[in-house]
């Protein structure tokens, strides 16, 4: 708990921020968890005609409230879909350009938004052996614009990810374009504290806004690498009485709302 | 090279296939039988908990096959039991873990964090390229993913710059399994597969491997496949064994028939939580060892837990 | 270089395409005004004579498109009207020809030994690898069809050596077409496209193109889509604008609907036959020129005519 | 007529001939005409578990007689088929290795298989402007095993085709290889006359068989080119009663039997 007085737990707060990240009328490929509560939630609230795309093979399902997936891959996700693909038709239609949302998770993510989920340590003898890359990598790769949502966390942000499994900015500058990635990269970075940017010219984390009460220097003490901090932190509401009750309204079993 | 793809191999394996359409009708205990081996590369089909072949993983177990490569898109529970039972050497995907409820599996790390297993990472799309290029039957499928990552790079993935536009494309090497199982809606006896719903990467995954084995819920007649030509997936020319299953792929769902069961998984899960390894052998003791067919199994499921899941499958769609 | 593939291009115009799921449904008559150009790329869906998109070839023709350039898997009747219409400058495609009964071409010989058109010619799979390759957002695809042939010597494709095998193969370029139009069996207002029966090339082409204009035998409602959403190969977000044409590929067939009228391309053929260039012109002037739209056209050939195919595709089914 | 007492066609020679070529139990990719009516009798003969595949999108499928297709993408040619596949991948089971057969004709062949049926005269301005290779190519790419079906004339075997649609062995010995063509090759030329196939080595034409009542000096005076003319040439029993019974009763109307 970072307020004493605030109504709505870390989950909640990071999918509302998430939530409020999606464009209407904008294809989103989705992953379970977080992402989909958030896209969900910007269906019922400012994007009406937001596509979800799940990567097992499902385009445009209706999420059906308190009836959430587990996977990305099961009835549930494909609940009234208009079309199911196979997988590897999902990651050609974002390969070619039809897909402009996807979100992400973190177990590490550094300053150029380069993003680890495979192993913490090293590759051949990890300490942590994560899930790994799923459709990560490719949504990294080729999707137009990649959201980051994850908490904000010391661990999290490091200096340098252990494993790049899904590539932010490399190296920063132009080192992502160099290394052949000539579409997308990270767009932002949100959390349960902030929203980060990217810095057009260097492609470092920029601390873009800060959400109602948060200090620039909770911010701070929560990464592992010191981001970009412009002379102007908009500052964000905290989520709306609506967003809340919607949100719960969609998980009211809190499956995913942990 | 690591990557070496002898295509020249696989097409002489392809070419001297029987393509006649002969009964392929078996148990499940005969066709792992004649298609496995101790070191073989098999492909499972579906994806994480959908359409998983699980009989064929409990039968695999059962007959106890050694220094198996397991090729998979995104791995689950499955991947738990052969870790455990001692059959897999080499995970070949782009994900494992229990799924979203279970977080990381305490299996895949012990075995993976003491080097008693390998675990090859592409991309999932990477996975879908090296089947598709088997299938396709060519030695590479050029992409834009992967580039740039570690994973490229700890694979040693080789690019090229294209002569049409001057990009830079990582080339995804052709992966032939030498056993795909996949399990599916319905077959008739010569091996033509209809899969409803997602298909996921069960057709290239069958075009590329070297022998196909199929578990069905329902092997119908040829007259019915042929008045529903289009929804055939697999042609029998590709299939090697056709094995009637219902509730084949349990306790994962398949599409049209049942939803999976997470409170299957949630009691194994428990016993992974309470007691690690121990507790996902003991699974595997009671569940695969202890009896003597998938069909025994199925009876200690029950059959009320069984229609349960046809009925929330019913639940979902409509 | 002559195959330049720029992906970034088209990837940008992908990008910018309005996503959302607004009703596309309009007139023939407006999609082929707003999304043709003269000079531009339009690939036709279907095969021969297989959901050719018939009417939308009558509504080029009518509003007077001129140098175009058309692609094809395999080109037939319709390129004879488009040549001697004046609007086709390029064709490109495996083969074009009237169909096994009437041999070659008269048309295209005229047009191609005359250098009044021309004719760039692929092997069949040379042109689905690419429109494959543009819609899977790759700049090109390998394959070993047209190696040591005179087409790729002609064409000018590169080839490369595999890194992982050491085998040479063909480099086939990414074609991405400016318009993309075929017809299908059903969609809704959104565009999310149902094909019965063989897809042919239709699911790659819609997602190479730039603008795709669907015309279909019949608008259903989303819910019914929903509800066979295995079914759907074309979703609503590369589709520009859906027309309900019923008989809209007729003389060719339509799976699922009716049978080619072979008699139909006969007497076209007869007239050719009898009267060259000129006896296809006529035919021109008669049935897309001399009628106000392809309503008027179907009138002509009567309805008694149209309902007889419908029974031929049902005899032949059953 | 090249024997008078003969009571065949030309065209049921032909098709009797290439039929009698097909392996039972082998998988055919099958154009319309001849070499469909080819496989049809085939199946009615010694080979009845050959499967025919179409490159329109066919497996498999039920050629009821007197209702043959003329064409191989239409509902005639896939009547009771077990499949419908996309065309690509029609091709693409044949680069895999999947299909055994393929029967193609030619406007012009050469003495190392090579078939063109593109154009006549100059690429550029041509004569004759053929309707080109439709899946001819890629058959003779990357099938197993090419049957040639021809008539047997002058103008069709040529010394050097003026364009290589489909290649054979190119320009003979390990040339084929050498362009990259790991897979396949011309296997037999069948012809109203003659059988012929490729010497090992050169892999230049080579007369094998001839049929009952034909010289050997008729199959050469039908030729634009010397083939190699082995010591022993054997000699090929004309279509038998039944063969032509069953031919004309799949195509009573003479569709394809012109």
């Amino acid at each position: 708990m970072l307020l004493h007085e605030r109504n709505y737990t870390r989950s909640e707060l990071l999918t509302v921020m998430t939530a409020r990240m999606l464009e209407d009328g904008k294809t989103i490929f989705v992953g379970v968890g977080l992402p989909m509560l958030a896209a969900a939630l910007a269906q019922r609230l400012h994007a009406p005609s937001i596509t979800i795309i799940f990567e097992g093979g499902v385009i445009a399902p209706e999420i059906k409230p308190g009836m959430l997936p587990l996977s990305t891959n099961e009835v549930r996700a494909a609940r009234k879909a208009v079309m199911l693909p196979s997988i590897d038709d999902v990651f050609f239609y974002q390969q070619r350009g039809y897909i402009d949302y996807g979100i992400l998770g973190a177990a590490q993510i550094d300053k150029y938004g380069n993003i680890n989920t495979s192993v913490i340590g090293d590759y051949e003898k990890p300490r942590v052996r994560l899930p790994g890359s799923g459709g990560a990598n490719d949504i990294a790769s080729t999707c137009s614009r990649v959201i980051v949502s994850t908490f904000h966390e010391k661990r999290r942000f490091v200096e340098r990810v252990d494993f790049i499994t899904s590539p932010g900015y490399l190296s920063g500058g132009n080192t992502r374009r160099e290394a052949g990635l000539i579409f997308g990269g990270p767009y932002k970075v949100v959390t349960d504290l902030a929203i980060m940017g990217f810095d057009e010219e260097s492609k470092a984390m920029k601390v873009e806004a800060v959400y109602r009460g948060v200090r620039i220097e909770e911010v701070l003490d929560n990464m592992g690498f010191k981001p970009i901090i412009p002379d102007e932190v908009r500052e964000v509401e905290p989520p709306t009485d609506e967003e809340l009750k919607i949100l719960r309204s969609i998980d009211p079993d809190r499956v995913m709302l942990r | 090279m690591r990557w070496n793809v002898d295509v020249r191999a696989f097409r002489y394996w392809a070419e001297r296939r029987d393509k006649s359409p002969t009964p392929k009708l078996m148990s499940l205990d005969e066709a792992v039988k004649k298609f496995l081996r101790n070191g073989a590369v098999v492909a499972l089909g579906g994806c994480l908990y959908s359409r998983t072949p699980m009989a064929a993983v409990h039968e695999i177990i059962r007959q106890g096959f050694r220094e198996l490569t397991i090729v998979r898109n995104l791995a689950g529970f499955e991947t738990d039991l052969l870790l455990v039972s001692g059959c897999l050497k080499r995970l070949v995907t782009s994900w494992c873990s229990p799924g979203y409820a279970w977080g990381m599996s305490r299996i895949l790390r012990h075995y993976v964090e003491n080097a008693l297993a390998e675990f090859e990472e592409w991309s999932h799309l990477g996975i879908g390229l090296r089947l598709k290029a088997a299938a396709m039957g060519v030695p590479f499928l050029p992409t834009f993913s992967m580039l740039g990552s570690s994973i490229m790079e700890k694979l040693g993935i080789a690019e090229m710059t294209c002569p049409y536009s001057g990009e830079k494309l990582a080339l995804v090497p052709a992966l032939y399994p030498d056993v795909a199982i996949i399990h599916a809606s319905r077959a008739d006896t010569y091996g033509n597969i209809q899969i409803d719903g997602y298909t996921h990467m069960d057709k290239d995954m069958a075009q590329a491997a070297r022998h196909v084995i199929a578990t069905v819920e329902e092997v119908v007649d040829s007259d019915e496949i042929r008045r529903s030509a289009e929804r055939t997936v697999i042609p029998f020319f590709c299939v090697d064994a056709v094995v009637e299953q219902p509730f084949g792929a349990y306790p994962s769902e398949c599409w049209g028939r049942y939803e999976a069961d997470f409170s299957h998984i949630a009691s194994y899960q428990k016993r992974v939580d309470e007691k690690g390894i121990e507790g996902a052998k003991s699974y595997v003791s009671e569940n695969i060892m202890g009896v003597s067919s998938f069909m025994e199994f199925l009876s200690k499921v029950g059959i009320e837990q069984l229609l349960d899941r046809v009925r929330a499958f019913r639940n979902v769609v409509t």
